[in-house]
């Protein structure tokens, strides 16, 4: 290692909240000009250590230098003016002001009798957002662009001090490749600048090649770095959960029955035209495509959450007029959606009910919802989907991320629907539930379920999917089978570059 | 067809009002307190409107201030600047339309006030004041109470509670003070225990006296500033099933009528609005016509009891 | 140690705290007034509340599905004026069901505007706040609505009668109270109702129509209302249009003491129940303490503050917010 | 981006449209209705609708602020009879005998000091206890109502210093007071939400609070600045108003909340928070008391005030929402 000191150092921290140590003695060092990925399962202690730094919780033991400083920080604009910088995962813009007033939100320059300097807000705007290369100026309305430029004002932000250290958290959830390349080329200049940078990702292929080094928390705990490049993928991983895990594909062991759902000539707006494909009962078909390729779309459509403009949707052969959620679940199908927790349970709800909610019609006995019936259908997919909780009455806000994902998919599969539709299955869950819920999809195949999965992250669908529609643009690409699917042509596909 | 349709309309239109415009000797503007609050008030209202439509010298531009004093204000600057003849006030607040009635005398409009004085500051800018004496109506009132208490040989013992109208409000404020005041001279030893709002509504009314009749063993009378909010009173006892208490209100009602033929309620002031609107453009006429207004142009409000009641025809509202 | 303690208090008082402060208050007006215990004045309270009860059961509907209802006040005296003139019209079996059609058609536009049109609540309500109390006005001319014949008619029965010594808005506060409770607690409807309160969007991807669920809420919200009319109607065999102004205030008041959240998804018709008797009681015990009647102003105002401010730090963990 | 910029621009200018509208047809419908010789658009009648929009206008122009912000404030009102009594009350204070008129400065500094601190308590608790902004001040209304009756139980209170009133009455460039005294909080509040720091923040916070808690934005301090600034206008247009009149009713300023939220909402602010100018809410306070001054002069009666105004607010919602709609192959949740 090299002799110059970190550009940040944590040194000993702790953090305990009643009954939880969520920061057990971590130290870690970032050096200028290191990109340093920071790996763990949800709950490992990530986010504890981010809102330290971020000055949101003051460290019970421990301290935090910048350089050689030490340093306390009181609140996020303390660490910033510190020199440590956020870019958050979940975008956080004022979409009713302009770019330049997001990028110093919180800061902006002022005149006297606290007027904002407009002129040099606009000029330092201006000047920053050419390094990023982007299509639009200062002055325009964050509403009006598209999420990923505005994931490019975010970055845009951190570029405005003079940053010790970067943290990086997800960076790339919506973004397009292209958009990914000019991102990794802004983080390739701070690192040529000196500034040391914290990479959090779930993403391994990002991390191997964006990364210098990998450090890896586990319940509250340092585990250690490893330089990437003398590390692999099952490496990193074993020391996240502590042990191997499972991301061959599982052969298929059960034999396909008839065609369950048939779509043809669907089109629906902007949003994707012409769409054709089939899914078999027993079956898992893989959806592959970037954010806005279209697939979570004709999720919804099939879902009647959208009205298709044309085509047709045919089920178990015979076509089908689903124009709301309610006439898809009649119909068979069910949509675990994407973001679980602003569209798949009521947070404030309890565990039984969020369960039980699509098929309240039909638990009553009389005219009352029964208890007994309900607390039955909880029981036996608590149990059957291994969901952790003191009992049906645990408000469901209180889960970790992996028991809600659980009890989204038990609120579906207790439909016993024909087509279940799974988009993103395990975004933002730990890597220990994720194998349990690919394991989970895996099996409602088997017992005979027609199954799509939609999903950004690649091991992901080559693990679950027997067939792989990739996407690009509204388009279906190319239908990849077990047979003729590599990662190699997959990317092509769905990067809109046609295979040779 | 459109165009057409419009110029006939117009050429009608100006057929017809041109005349009647041109005829129009008085353009009288009025605006009242909170029409549709009570009954009182849109019977008022309604007769102002006949009385000026049965009059063919007279217009009239009829406002309503909502019982908003800054919507009040407002619409007397609008009739000032239509240039209107005359202004008939009713005041949502007897002070704050002061000022606004002296920019109506400085433009050279005459202000007749009705049915509740303005204070006595504004009399200056006014040229009359058309309307029931209140102040005499709350001492009539006690007068009405007193003599009942006297026939019935309770007049050094009786217990009263007193509900009055809408604080604020200088009819509430007079009858109030006029009660109040002679009360103590004609029956000295009758005591009021107690007094609460009841804001002119006669469930609010029902409530207070729900509350009075909890709190106080012994009531022999109640005095409300209206029979709307008497016959809420009365309605609390009936449910209460306290006999034998004395109601005496004000501004007799058709329901305070009934009640009184039904024998359940004792008196009240026999008020009229349309005695009342007539009285108010009468006097904005006479004003305008140049002749001698008394200043303060009361109405008679006659004393009304079970015992003399048949001598008055039933109330309209 | 102490933190844990003080912590658990605090839990207590934020899950009870409206029952404890019931009681205290109950306990304060006994020890003030001798006669604030008396069954009678029990009785009178419950009856007077019992109108601003019936409109406040609806109007946990409308807010525990993420809405807010300000037209109540209004519309009630719409009802109360559209019964009353009705009954010497058409005769009291006539007039009652008509009037109720006419408040839930109100109900039910309110209902299609913010349930299908998606129109915010507070906005719309507003405006109908103003718009039928036009409508009222424009009904009755302005004029007071008095039945001419008060003693031969069986109408006074709502407001007025007795069943077994117990009056009969009381009987009808109470069984509307067990109706609607039971509704929301224990059926498939009310279980929507708190999810598309909740939670819009994800009842929306449960298949629960989000539409029709806020709609029902507005019907129902009406109907307490149609029935709060019926029962003012009924007691005072006459009234003006304003008899309802103001009352909307009342009712959200009651409310949010009952423990709604104004962001929907919680509350329960028990709490809010327990709110209208504590407005309630504060009002009378005030009255029969002699205090005038602002008082009553200043402590509901210190009361909601300290109810609301109470459940949410219980649910934060702590009493002050920093940032 | 085109057609977003036509959107943008259509709503903002909508109220003004209709403000057009309005002008046109009462001067139209007032032709055969009004027994008015003068004609209602009138410059005189202009200047004087100005005038009468001040009271509600000069609230008005804070309540944006504080819906801009993403709160509310339904106690308004009542901090309007506050300040008013505060104002007519002090004016008679023996403290003050020797002061002759300059009392005057004295009392309308104490009014609008009065309005300020009533802002800054529903700030503080808002802030401080994390209660929302909408049941604090709900609370508030009723509870300053009580403190208003305090003073001077059901009496009004009143003080008529002819001084003032000239003041009040007085024209200055053609304009009254209040129309200047409008003129000025719409100027500085307009100013303070461009060109401040604090107006800019006001906006972040309404829009995406999160965001700015994250950017380190202390929301707490700018609520609460919003709240003073709300107390102080409600306070200015109370000392505006009564130094006119001279007499405050213990029920003055009721519903002043609700005509006040109506004329913001109106001129286009969003009640969600974090869109609206104040330029939009004048035109909203135009547009009301354009209404109900047309209203008056055709001959409407209260009834079809109620009703018009009322269904109009629903109106301008409905084509808001028509505006802003997705297209029918959107996401329908």
């Amino acid at each position: 290692m090299t002799q110059q000191s970190p550009a940040l150092r944590l040194e000993g921290i702790v953090k305990t909240f009643p009954g939880v140590r969520a920061l057990d003695n971590v130290s870690l060092d970032v050096l200028p000009g290191e990109v340093h990925a920071l790996m763990g399962e949800n709950g490992a202690g990530k986010s504890t250590l981010m809102k330290v730094l971020g000055g949101i919780y003051q460290p019970d033991e421990g301290l935090i230098y910048v350089g050689d400083t030490p340093v306390v920080m009181s609140n996020p604009l303390d660490s910033k003016a510190k020199g440590i910088v956020f870019i958050h995962q979940e975008l956080s813009l004022a979409e009713e002001l302009s770019v330049a007033e997001n990028v110093y939100l919180g800061e902006l320059p002022t005149l006297s009798f606290g007027r904002v300097d407009w002129k040099t807000l606009y000029e330092k705007t201006d000047a920053i957002l050419s390094k990023l290369k982007v299509g639009f100026n200062a002055r325009t309305l964050v509403g009006d662009l598209s999420i990923a430029n505005q994931q490019m004002v975010e970055i845009a932000r951190a570029l405005t001090v003079d940053a010790k250290a970067v943290i990086f958290d997800e960076p790339t959830a919506s973004l397009t490749d292209a958009e990914k390349l000019v991102l990794f080329e802004v983080i390739a200049d701070l690192k040529s600048q000196g500034v040391g940078i914290v990479y959090i990702s779930h993403r391994m292929e990002e991390i191997f090649k964006m990364t210098d080094r990998v450090s890896v928390l586990r319940d509250g705990q340092y585990q250690g770095s490893l330089l990437t490049a003398d590390t692999n993928e099952e490496q990193i991983t074993q020391m996240m959960i502590g042990r191997k895990l499972d991301l061959s594909r599982a052969p298929i062991t059960h034999e396909l029955g008839d065609i369950a759902l048939e779509v043809r000539n669907l089109s629906c707006g902007s949003s994707y035209q012409n769409i054709n494909f089939q899914v078999r009962s027993g079956e898992v078909l893989g959806f592959y495509g970037l954010v806005g390729a279209g697939r979570t779309e004709i999720a919804e459509t099939l879902f009647g959450l959208r009205q298709p403009s044309a085509g047709t949707i045919l089920l178990d052969g015979e076509q089908m007029h689903i124009n709301s959620p309610s006439a898809a679940i009649k119909a068979g199908i069910s949509l675990v959606p994407e973001d679980r927790k602003t569209q798949g349970l009521v947070l404030g709800m309890n565990c039984r009910d969020n369960m039980t909610l699509p098929q309240v019609d039909d638990m009553s006995a009389g005219p009352f919802v029964s208890d007994g019936a309900e607390v039955a259908v909880f029981d036996l997919y608590r149990d059957r989907l291994d969901i952790r909780t003191p009992g049906w009455r645990q408000t469901v806000g209180n889960l970790s991320g992996g028991n809600q994902q659980k009890i989204v998919i038990g609120k579906w599969l207790s439909m016993h629907p024909k087509v279940l539709i799974v988009d993103e299955p395990t975004r933002g869950i730990d890597v220990g539930s994720k194998s349990a819920i690919h394991k989970l999809i895996r099996e409602l195949a088997a017992s005979g379920y027609a199954v799509i999965v939609i999903s950004s992250e690649m091991p992901e669908v080559l693990h679950v999917s027997d067939r792989i529609v990739a996407m690009f643009s509204g388009e279906i690409i190319r239908t990849f089978t077990s047979e003729d699917v590599t990662e190699d042509n997959l990317i092509q596909a769905i990067s809109g570059i046609t295979p040779k | 067809m459109n165009t057409k349709t419009l110029l006939t309309t117009a050429v009608a239109a100006t057929v017809l009002m041109g005349p009647a415009l041109a005829m129009a000797e008085y353009r009288i503007g009025i605006t009242q307190n909170n029409v549709g609050v009570d009954s009182y008030q849109t019977t008022y209202e309604r007769a102002f409107i006949e009385a000026a439509d049965a009059n063919s010298d007279v217009r009239a531009v009829v406002l309503d201030a909502g019982g908003d004093v800054a919507r009040q204000i407002a619409q007397v600057d609008d009739l000032i600047q239509q240039n209107v003849d005359a202004i008939i006030i009713w005041p949502t607040n007897g002070e704050a339309v002061i000022p606004a009635v002296r920019r109506a005398q400085n433009a050279g409009i005459p202000v007749v006030v009705t049915n509740s004085n303005i204070a006595e500051q504004g009399f200056d800018f006014i040229r009359s004041f058309s309307g029931p004496d209140n102040v005499t109506q709350g001492r009539r009132s006690a007068e009405i109470m007193c003599d009942k208490f006297k026939d019935m040989g309770i007049e050094d013992e009786a217990q009263v509670v007193h509900i009055t109208g809408q604080p604020g409000y200088t009819t509430a404020i007079e009858r109030a003070g006029g009660f109040e005041e002679r009360l103590p001279e004609v029956c000295p030893n009758v005591e009021v225990v107690d007094t609460q709002p009841g804001d002119w509504n006669r469930e609010k009314a029902q409530q207070v006296m729900e509350a009075f009749l909890t709190q106080y063993d012994d009531i022999d009378g109640v005095y409300s500033g209206d029979d709307n909010m008497g016959v809420g009173a009365l309605n609390a006892a009936r449910a209460a099933d306290r006999d034998g208490i004395i109601f005496v209100g004000a501004t007799n009602f058709a329901v305070g009528y009934d009640a009184m033929a039904a024998g359940e309620y004792w008196g009240s002031i026999y008020q009229s609005p349309v005695d009342d609107a007539r009285a108010a453009l009468q006097t904005a006429i006479d004003v305008l016509d140049g002749e001698d207004v008394p200043f303060l142009n009361y109405f008679d409000t006659p004393k009304i009891t079970q015992d003399n009641m048949d001598q008055f025809t039933k109330p309209v509202f | 140690m102490a933190n844990i303690a003080s912590k658990q208090v605090l839990t207590v008082l934020g899950k009870q705290g409206i029952l404890i402060a019931f009681v205290l208050f109950m306990v304060i007006f006994s020890l003030a007034n001798s006669n604030f215990l008396s069954l009678d004045n029990l009785q009178s309270v419950i009856r007077s509340s019992a109108i601003l009860g019936v409109m406040a059961l609806g109007v946990t509907f409308v807010v525990i599905s993420g809405n807010l209802d300000l037209s109540v006040g209004s519309m009630m005296s719409f009802s109360t004026i559209v019964v009353l003139d009705l009954h010497d019209k058409l005769g009291p079996n006539l007039a009652i069901p008509t009037m109720y059609l006419m408040t839930l058609g109100l109900g039910g536009f309110i209902g299609y505007l913010v349930g299908y049109l998606r129109l915010n609540s507070l906005i719309v309500t507003l405006g109908m706040l103003s718009a039928i109390h036009g409508l009222t006005l424009t009904y009755s001319g302005g004029q007071n609505m008095d039945i001419a014949d008060k003693s031969n008619t069986w109408f006074g029965f709502f407001g007025r009668g007795e069943i077994f010594g117990l009056p009969v808005p009381i009987i009808l506060f109470i069984l509307l109270a067990a109706f609607l409770g039971v509704l929301l607690a224990k059926t498939p409807f009310g279980r929507k109702v708190y999810a598309v309160g909740g939670n819009p969007t994800a009842a929306a991807f449960s298949g629960i129509p989000r539409a029709r669920t806020v709609f029902t809420c507005y019907l129902i919200s009406a109907f307490c209302v149609a029935t709060a009319g019926l029962i003012q109607a009924s007691r005072s065999m006459g009234s003006q249009n304003t008899v309802g102004q103001g009352l909307e205030l009342e009712v959200l008041a009651a409310v949010i003491l009952g423990g709604a959240s104004l962001l929907g998804g919680s509350g329960t018709i028990f709490k809010t129940v327990i709110g209208i008797l504590i407005l309630g009681f504060i009002q009378n015990g005030l009255l029969l303490m002699g205090w005038p009647f602002y008082v009553q102003f200043v402590i509901t105002w210190i009361i909601i503050i300290l109810a609301v401010w109470l459940d949410i730090s219980v649910k934060r963990g702590k009493l002050w917010v920093s940032n | 981006m085109i057609s977003e910029f036509i959107k943008r621009n259509l709503s903002t200018s909508a109220i003004w449209l209709f403000i057009i509208f309005e002008l046109l047809f009462f001067s139209i419908a007032g032709h055969y209705l009004s027994f008015s010789d003068g004609a209602f658009m009138d410059l005189n009648n202009m200047l004087l609708l100005l005038n009468q929009s001040a009271p509600i206008g000069i609230i008005a122009v804070g309540m944006t602020l504080i819906m801009v912000n993403g709160n509310i404030d339904l106690s308004v009102g009542a901090v309007f009879a506050i300040a008013g009594i505060v104002m007519l009350d002090s004016m008679t204070w023996p403290v003050f005998a020797g002061l002759g008129d300059w009392v005057i400065v004295v009392s309308w500094t104490l009014a609008l000091l009065a309005g300020a601190l009533l802002g800054a308590l529903n700030g503080l608790i808002v802030w401080k206890t994390g209660v929302d902004a909408f049941i604090v001040t709900l609370g508030s209304m009723l509870g300053y109502r009580g403190l208003v009756f305090m003073f001077n139980g059901e009496n009004p209170t009143s003080h008529l210093n002819w001084t003032l009133i000239d003041f009040a009455e007085a024209q200055f460039l053609g304009f009254n007071t209040a129309t200047w005294f409008l003129a000025a909080s719409v100027l500085v509040i307009w100013l303070v939400t461009r060109y401040t720091v604090h107006g800019r923040n006001a906006y972040a916070i309404g829009n995406n609070r999160n965001a700015a808690v994250n950017a380190g934005i202390r929301v707490g301090p700018h609520m609460v600045i919003n709240f003073v600034i709300i107390g102080f206008l409600a306070a200015l247009s109370s000392v505006v108003f009564y130094s006119g009149s001279g007499s405050v009713n213990p029920n003055d300023g009721q519903l002043y909340e609700l005509w006040v939220i109506t004329a913001v909402v109106l001129g286009g602010t969003k009640l969600a928070g974090g869109s609206g100018s104040v330029i939009g809410t004048l035109g909203g306070v135009i547009a009301i008391q354009l209404l109900r001054k047309g209203l008056g002069y055709i001959g409407a009666d209260t009834s079809t005030v109620n009703l018009v105004i009322g269904l109009i607010l629903i109106v301008v919602l409905f084509i808001d929402r028509q505006l802003n709609v997705k297209g029918a192959q959107e996401l329908r949740v």
